[in-house]
């Protein structure tokens, strides 16, 4: 008999975690290539293609860049609430409802000059979402209800939410009836930061800079983000040592909503100048991946938000180019977190093929 | 820790064996022979070599993580030894999983009980051995009640699990074996969570297997139990065999005593009395879950120890006075405050600290490092506003490494490098940082080497003059040692508390630990 | 038969219908969670479900060919799962949702030439005798062989459970898998089973929706029925009577949004709309309320760990 | 062992799904576009030397979907046939900021027209055009134009008108169900014109919508249909892609009108007519007129007459005399002599939209949000 067995793991694991990680990149592409493969189509070029629609290039790389601040900023708040183990897959609906608080203070605040409209669109965002989020962390915290299906349920419910309004009292009177607000006025369009240099990068992208330095500070300096750690590491112990749990969850929560919020605030002035329900494309799935991916170090965050956007960006080169249809990328995001979870199996553990009789 | 030689267990004076000599010709149904196993670095087991012989109880006596449980666990298949062999009936037998083991006849009830508990009595015994694809449930039961019968084991087959004492469901256990006709049953430390009654029926049922031709293992480090029901003894040590010894030629209670922890001294220390003063914990009539009108004080300068067989009712009682669960009624108040007020901020200085018995789950993060496990409960101390001083937590753990001697005192591992008794010292540590003025310590120096218990005892007495202490214990002979007044628990309530000089108690404990008061006739448990 | 009364009949027919699909995604679900894991993919098993079973049915002409399919790539991508959380040790409910977005991807990758042709497929046709009593039998018996098949599930799951010697084992392994080792069985391979037999019949829910309610395949045709399955299974408190009763409260509800504009009433599309998903909560909420959670499998969602 | 053993079973099911589609694979007509063959252009430039026209499609949902898109490509492989001019297109491309950089791609890879062929591609579409002004932009079903962006669409509400004509003649029940997409203009016009056919040759008789939120999703479609059937309806029509409806009305035996192509393979039985599109001469004629130079900017709403919108062939069940007097309203409409939205238009509250005498501009049908009498049901 030479089956390997498995043994428990004495050292955490360094640098081997890293080829861990690439090994389940390479897994889950050769797979996905397999596919491709068998659909007819050439997996190496599909590769080639990939890689250069999101990465090669400066047209790529703006792409894939404009395409992670959406996705960053709903992965960091995902990626705390996955740490405290709440499993919030919510970030969709509460994106959508962000989108909708922005608009509510634009449509009821139109010619507020720039300075004031930006704060007021984001604290409208911050606060619609993060009220959408609080609303399954109290559900949760008072009755025992289940957070996945709930926030899952908010989604649908968000999503049909903002439709509502779309379709009904928001429509732009001069849309000749489609399903659209007036566009915003300048002042509240996030512009491009320097459209000769940066092309159409907008300062969104600084909003997530800001957002990741504070959220680092807070994190790493303050009691209450020491909490939050703490508590995410064995909530056990956070009880034993009084740490107000069902504030921290409430916390995350209405902080992860508050996230998707500007994700969904940013999305709708920077990139469509109005609201319309086809903003709803999925980054607050794509930020589960993510954040499961980077396990909330912030920097891994920023890396992996990157990479899956350019992922995104790189399909649609595929279904130009190749005739690849677009849910391949589905296929690979989903093939990857597998394979990563699965990969995480060798920090706790390695296999052996010693020590039997 | 050697069992305390002045707990009297009602034991019957002569073991009732009948069939004894039936069986003795008979040749080792198992034999092991050179086992080893490692952990890491951690040594478990080492060159082991053992007869299981069938109609004969063998003990296998030891301190904890002497390397019983292990030993067992691989005979059981549950572990795989890294060498060495398990020789059933003479020949060299390799077991994969417990189903290999059961198959051989070898079966183990295991300190945690392996049952379901929203399956019947029934269910569980049945489970996994039925020879039928479809389950009738009236036959079920009277194949089970017919082999409750033969060996004394009473219990209702038809009820849940989940609603059994734990001596019912030691039965159970046993049945379970007993049904897929096992020729080995080990029974790891069978007693911890029994009352001497209870303690009585377990060893006849024991004796009648035996009778009956069954080889038991019995492992212990109780040498009152042990010397009662074995009839072979070996002793472990460091996951060595010292010593075996047969029927005939067991030693006294203080040999086995010095084989079993490798030096003279059973530990003793000198606990001077001091003049209690204020009252630091109060608890006034408290219901609740598993409590049932409790009421106690706790004041500076004493320790009171809580007695009492696990599972009635202390660590509701603790979860309560530390501020885990609410108390559903009734008054609890910490240094003159009532609860809610007490715990409604994070723990601050001279206030109650808090040693619970699970160090690894409860009282520290695996993964976190040690300034952040430091950090856990005083965090309140560093806070800057909203802001956390590191630097000089960072200064405060590294004195407190080196005055406790945390072994290894290196800051930034996580949690999960130190041993238990180092990790029990770091918790000591941090939660002292805080002077604490009430304490309360949960089997603090469970699954600890001798110097260990020595520094934590100490610590504790040291503690005792700024502080009140709440030790709640399995042990009673460090309920003895240290405590000045002591509180006997059984079904979630104190059947009484009393001084440590009141000898007409002291001698009662063990009766009060199976819910007899003194002077009243015993009744059944 | 007055309108009215046409009009209710009718409606309770279609909630049967629509709440096919759901029951056998449910009872799947229930059946992976009574062995202690939980697999949140259901919505993915069900999409390859539906469209492997389209495929085949094209294909081969036979629509038992495409449930078939259907139950063994449910079945198939549900060992992905295994491979993940039983081997691997990954996290259940990370694992779960990845599967859902890989079964979404992978049916919608594979599925986009099909997406526009009609297939055979079940028609529905009256039970001889029991189509004919009255009220009962207009609800019950005008459907297909898919909804016949799925009134057979509930009491073969309890008979399962609670009448053999499998399915003693299964909650043992979902209760308290090392109480099961140690009676000599393996709740590793046990799981395995458990989680086959849940893809296996989320597959099938999947296939009623693409070879009974339409003969059509297109992306996304779940549209969350699997996410309402794994909240039925909570709301079920793990228990088959219950199941029935909310997979048809939820038929219920989507027979009637529709039936509702139908009818005229005039409110906006898009509340309506909502009701299953905010019925979803609310039913949710009710169950927790009560203590849901207690009765789920004591080691539900938590892996084995491997034996040194 | 045991590991292996599952394991091996999953790769089973994944090679039999993998099987399958393979099969599958091989019986579908090879339509793979050309284009794929060909490297991308490397070249950004929009002015490179147009030896071979680059005609570019983003479409909504899948070109398979026998509906919207499908429409639209088989005007796109009509295109391909041309000389000198290669296609392609992008698919499920969803509305949006998706869409934009979809566009995009193209315009950087140098095709000479694109079509987008959705309402939400309006704005990305406009974007982009601005960008790449050596680019000619064709825009389905919006209402923004640019020097180098037409939008264009075509008066399917006259063959909706027709349809409704045929739909009123042959209910019994004067209950008639229409199973809608979005409550957009362009939607509710269909249901207008509809309505105004039905009650052209059946006064009596009403049009009960619902609203399912879907472009393309058989199983809600279906359902809508059934709940509209069971409150009454018996004759069915649809705004959606999906042949749902109209499976639904053949097996409760009633009659069903198709829209966007000839749906009677899917209910040879109950299959009255359908309002179908018909992109072919217009596409043709913008190809041409690029080439040559002779493009202009505008919004172009071709009708019947061009034959951009169609009416199906009749079923069998449809009588003569229906048959002639829809034929003549529809030569009426060629002619422009008749003109759909004329008045006396009520809407549903009976209010008076289109006096006498009067006809509804195109501005207004373009933003149309209003039921006309004899419609039960809400636009939200």
């Amino acid at each position: 008999m030479f089956l390997p067995r498995v043994v428990k793991r004495q050292e955490p694991l360094q640098w081997g975690s890293f080829f861990i990680f690439a090994a389940a990149l390479v897994v889950s592409l050769g797979v996905s290539c397999a596919l491709l493969a068998v659909h007819g189509k050439p997996p190496l070029k599909a590769l080639a293609v990939l890689w250069s629609g999101g990465f090669g290039g400066p047209f790529a790389l703006e792409d894939t860049l404009l395409k992670s601040i959406p996705i960053f900023l709903c992965s960091l708040g995902v990626a705390v609430s996955f740490r405290m183990q709440v499993w919030n897959i919510g970030a969709e609906g509460q994106f959508a409802l962000g989108a909708v608080g922005a608009t509510w203070a634009v449509l009821t605040f139109p010619v507020l000059p720039l300075w004031a409209m930006m704060p007021v669109m984001f604290l409208c965002a911050a606060v619609a979402g993060g009220l959408w989020a609080a609303v399954p962390a109290v559900l949760r915290l008072r009755f025992g209800m289940n957070e996945i299906i709930s926030t899952l349920m908010f989604n649908y419910i968000g999503i049909l939410f903002l439709q509502f309004l779309v379709y009904g009292v928001w429509k732009d009177p001069t849309s000749f009836g489609f399903p659209m607000t007036s566009i915003f006025p300048k002042a509240a369009i996030i512009g491009p930061i320097s459209p000769a240099t940066l092309g159409r990068v907008h300062w969104g992208l600084a909003v997530c800079a800001g957002v990741a330095v504070l959220l680092a500070v807070f994190l790493k300096r303050t009691r209450l983000g020491f909490e939050l750690l703490a508590g995410g590491e064995n909530p056990r112990a956070a009880r034993y040592a009084r740490m107000p749990y069902n504030l921290l969850v409430l916390l995350v929560m209405s902080l992860c909503g508050a996230l998707a919020g500007f994700a969904g605030c940013i999305e709708t002035s920077a990139t469509v100048n109005r609201l319309q329900p086809s903003i709803m494309v999925g980054y607050g799935y794509t930020a589960i991946v993510v954040a499961w991916l980077s396990r909330l170090r912030i920097t891994s965050i920023a890396l992996f938000a990157f990479l899956l956007a350019g992922l995104r960006v790189g399909v649609e080169h595929l279904q130009l180019d190749l005739q690849v249809p677009a849910a391949f990328g589905g296929i690979l995001e989903g093939m990857i977190l597998l394979s990563v979870l699965a990969g995480q199996f060798f920090d706790r553990y390695r296999f052996t093929l010693k020590g039997r009789s | 820790m050697s069992d305390t030689p002045h707990t009297p267990t009602a034991v019957a004076p002569e073991p009732p064996r009948r069939a004894r000599e039936a069986h003795a010709h008979l040749p080792p149904v198992v034999r092991l022979e050179g086992i080893c196993k490692s952990f890491g670095k951690v040594r478990a087991n080492h060159d082991i070599t053992l007869d299981i012989r069938p109609g004969c109880i063998k003990a296998l006596l030891g301190e904890n993580g002497a390397g019983k449980s292990t030993l067992m666990s691989i005979l059981a298949g549950k572990l795989r030894q890294d060498s060495g062999s398990i020789l059933v009936d003479g020949a060299p037998t390799l077991f994969a999983s417990p189903r290999d083991a059961l198959r051989a006849g070898i079966g183990m009830v295991y300190q945690h009980f392996m049952l379901v508990d929203s399956m019947t009595v029934a269910e569980n015994v049945l489970l996994g051995q039925s020879p039928d694809m479809v389950l009738r449930p009236a036959r079920m039961r009277d194949e089970v009640a017919a082999l409750a019968e033969r060996y004394g084991l009473v219990v209702d087959p038809a009820a849940r699990v989940g609603g059994l004492s734990m001596g019912e469901r030691q039965r159970v256990e046993i049945l379970k074996l007993l049904y897929r006709d096992s020729r080995v049953l080990i029974l790891d430390e069978p007693t911890a969570v029994l009352t001497p009654r209870e303690t009585d029926q377990l060893f006849e049922a024991m004796w009648r297997m035996a009778d009956q031709g069954k080889a038991l293992v019995f492992i212990s480090h109780k040498l009152q139990e042990v010397l009662t029901v074995a009839d072979e003894i070996a002793i472990l040590r460091r996951g060595e065999v010292v010593d075996q010894f047969s029927e005939a030629d067991v030693p006294n209670q203080t040999v086995l005593a010095n084989r079993m922890v490798g030096r003279d001294v059973v530990l003793q220390v000198d606990a001077k009395r001091l003049t209690p003063v204020d009252t630091v914990l109060s608890v006034e009539h408290l219901f609740g879950p598993g409590l049932d009108d409790v009421s106690l004080t706790v004041r500076r300068g004493e320790i009171v120890a809580i007695a009492g067989v696990a599972g009635n009712g202390q660590k509701e009682l603790v979860e309560a006075i530390c501020g885990l669960t609410r108390p559903a009624s009734g008054e609890v108040r910490i240094l003159g405050r009532p609860w809610r007020e007490f715990f409604a901020g994070p723990p601050g200085r001279r206030g109650l600290a808090y040693i619970p018995e699970d160090r690894q789950g409860l009282a520290t993060c695996r993964q976190l490092d040690l300034v952040d496990n430091f950090l856990l409960t005083t965090r309140n101390l560093f806070a800057k506003g909203m802001f956390l001083d590191r630097t000089e937590a960072t200064n405060a753990v590294k004195r407190v490494v080196w005055e406790y001697n945390v072994q290894p005192g290196d800051i930034a591992a996580s949690a999960r490098a130190l041993s238990g008794g180092n990790l029990q010292k770091l918790v000591i540590g941090r939660e002292f940082f805080r002077k604490p003025e009430v304490i309360v310590a949960e089997n603090p120096t469970q699954g600890l080497d001798i110097s260990a218990t020595e520094e934590v005892w100490g610590r504790l007495l040291e503690a005792r003059s700024s502080a009140g202490v709440l030790l709640v214990t399995g042990d009673l002979n460090e309920a003895l040692e240290l405590a000045d007044r002591i509180a006997v628990m059984y079904r979630g309530r104190f059947m009484d508390v009393f001084d440590k000089d009141d000898t007409a108690k002291v001698e009662a404990i063990g009766l009060m630990m199976a819910g007899v008061r003194p002077g009243e006739p015993e009744t059944e448990a | 038969m007055d309108m009215d009364t046409a009009l209710l009949l009718s409606i309770l027919a279609a909630t049967v219908q629509s709440g096919t699909p759901i029951l056998y995604a449910t009872l799947g679900e229930m059946f992976t969670e009574r062995s202690g894991v939980l697999n949140l993919g259901v919505e993915g098993m069900m999409i390859v479900g539906a469209f492997t079973a389209f495929l085949a049915t094209h294909l081969t002409g036979n629509p038992w060919a495409g449930v078939l399919a259907a139950g063994l790539c449910g079945g198939g991508l549900s060992l992905l799962h295994g491979i993940v959380c039983l081997i691997f040790q990954g996290n259940q409910v990370v694992s779960g949702l990845a599967l859902t977005i890989l079964g979404l991807g992978l049916a919608d990758f594979l599925g986009t030439p099909y997406v526009g042709i009609t297939t055979t497929g079940f028609q529905a046709f009256a039970v001889p005798v029991l189509a004919d009593i009255p009220v009962l039998g207009t609800i019950f018996f005008r459907h297909d062989a898919l909804v016949y098949l799925s009134y057979l599930l509930p009491p073969l799951f309890w008979l399962f459970m609670a009448r053999t010697r499998p399915g003693l084992a299964l909650r043992a392994a979902g209760e308290h898998p090392a109480a099961a080792s140690a009676a000599g069985l393996s709740p590793v391979r046990i799981r395995w089973c458990g989680i086959f037999t849940g893809g296996f019949l989320a597959g099938i829910g999947g296939a009623y929706l693409s070879l009974a309610y339409t003969h059509l395949w297109t992306n996304n045709m779940t549209s969350g029925r699997g996410w309402i399955a794994v909240a039925l299974v909570i709301f079920a408190f793990w228990r088959p009577g219950r199941a029935v009763f909310g997979a048809y409260l939820f038929g219920g509800v989507m027979a009637l949004q529709l039936r509702l504009q139908a009818m005229g009433a005039n409110l906006p599309s898009s509340l309506m709309l909502m009701l299953p998903y905010a019925l979803t909560v609310l039913v949710l909420l009710a169950s927790s309320a009560r203590g849901g959670g207690r009765a789920a499998p004591a080691a539900l969602g938590v892996n084995i760990e491997p034996e040194e | 062992m045991r590991k292996s053993v599952s394991a091996m079973l999953l790769v089973a099911a994944m090679l039999l799904m993998a099987a399958l589609t393979g099969c599958g694979e091989d019986k579908k007509p090879a339509e793979a576009p050309k284009a794929e063959q060909k490297p991308a252009a490397a070249a950004p430039a929009p002015a490179a030397p147009a030896k071979e026209m680059q005609v570019g499609f983003v479409y909504v949902s899948p070109v398979g979907d026998v509906g919207w898109s499908w429409a639209h490509d088989q005007a796109r492989k009509a295109i391909e046939d041309m000389d000198g001019v290669t296609t392609s297109f992008v698919e499920s491309v969803p509305e949006g900021a998706d869409a934009e950089r979809v566009i995009q791609n193209m315009a950087r890879k140098g095709y000479d027209i694109i079509f987008t062929t959705s309402f939400g591609y309006m704005d990305p579409t406009l974007k982009v055009a601005e960008q790449f002004p050596g680019i000619t932009f064709m825009h389905c079903s919006g209402y923004k134009t640019a020097p180098n962006m037409s939008n264009y669409f075509g008066r399917m509400y006259q063959a909706r008108y027709l349809t409704g004509m045929v739909a009123g003649a042959m209910t019994k029940s004067n209950i008639l169900g229409y199973v809608a997409a979005f409550p957009i203009p362009e939607v509710i016009r269909g249901i207008n014109a509809y309505t105004l056919g039905v009650r052209a040759v059946n006064p009596k008789a009403e049009v009960r919508v619902v609203w399912t939120k879907t472009w393309y999703d058989p199983a809600t479609e279906k359902e809508a249909a059934k709940s509209l059937l069971d409150v009454g309806a018996d004759v069915i029509a649809q705004h959606q892609d999906s042949p749902g409806p109209q499976e639904a009305a053949q097996e409760r035996g009633v009659y069903s009108v198709g829209y966007n192509s000839n749906m009677s393979q899917f209910a040879p039985k109950s299959h009255l007519t359908a309002a179908v599109w018909n992109w072919t001469p217009f596409y043709k004629d913008v190809v041409e007129k690029v080439r040559k130079g002779e493009w202009k900017s505008g919004a172009y709403w071709p009708g019947i007459e061009t034959g951009i919108v169609g009416v199906a062939p009749y079923g069998d069940m449809v009588p003569q005399d229906v048959r002639a007097k829809v034929d003549a309203r529809k030569a009426e409409i060629v002619a422009g002599t008749y003109k759909v939205f004329s008045g006396p238009v009520k809407d549903q509250n009976g209010a008076v939209r289109v006096p006498e005498g009067q006809v509804l501009s195109d501005q207004d049908m373009l933003g149309m949000t209003w039921f006309v009498e004899g419609v039960v049901g809400s636009t939200q």
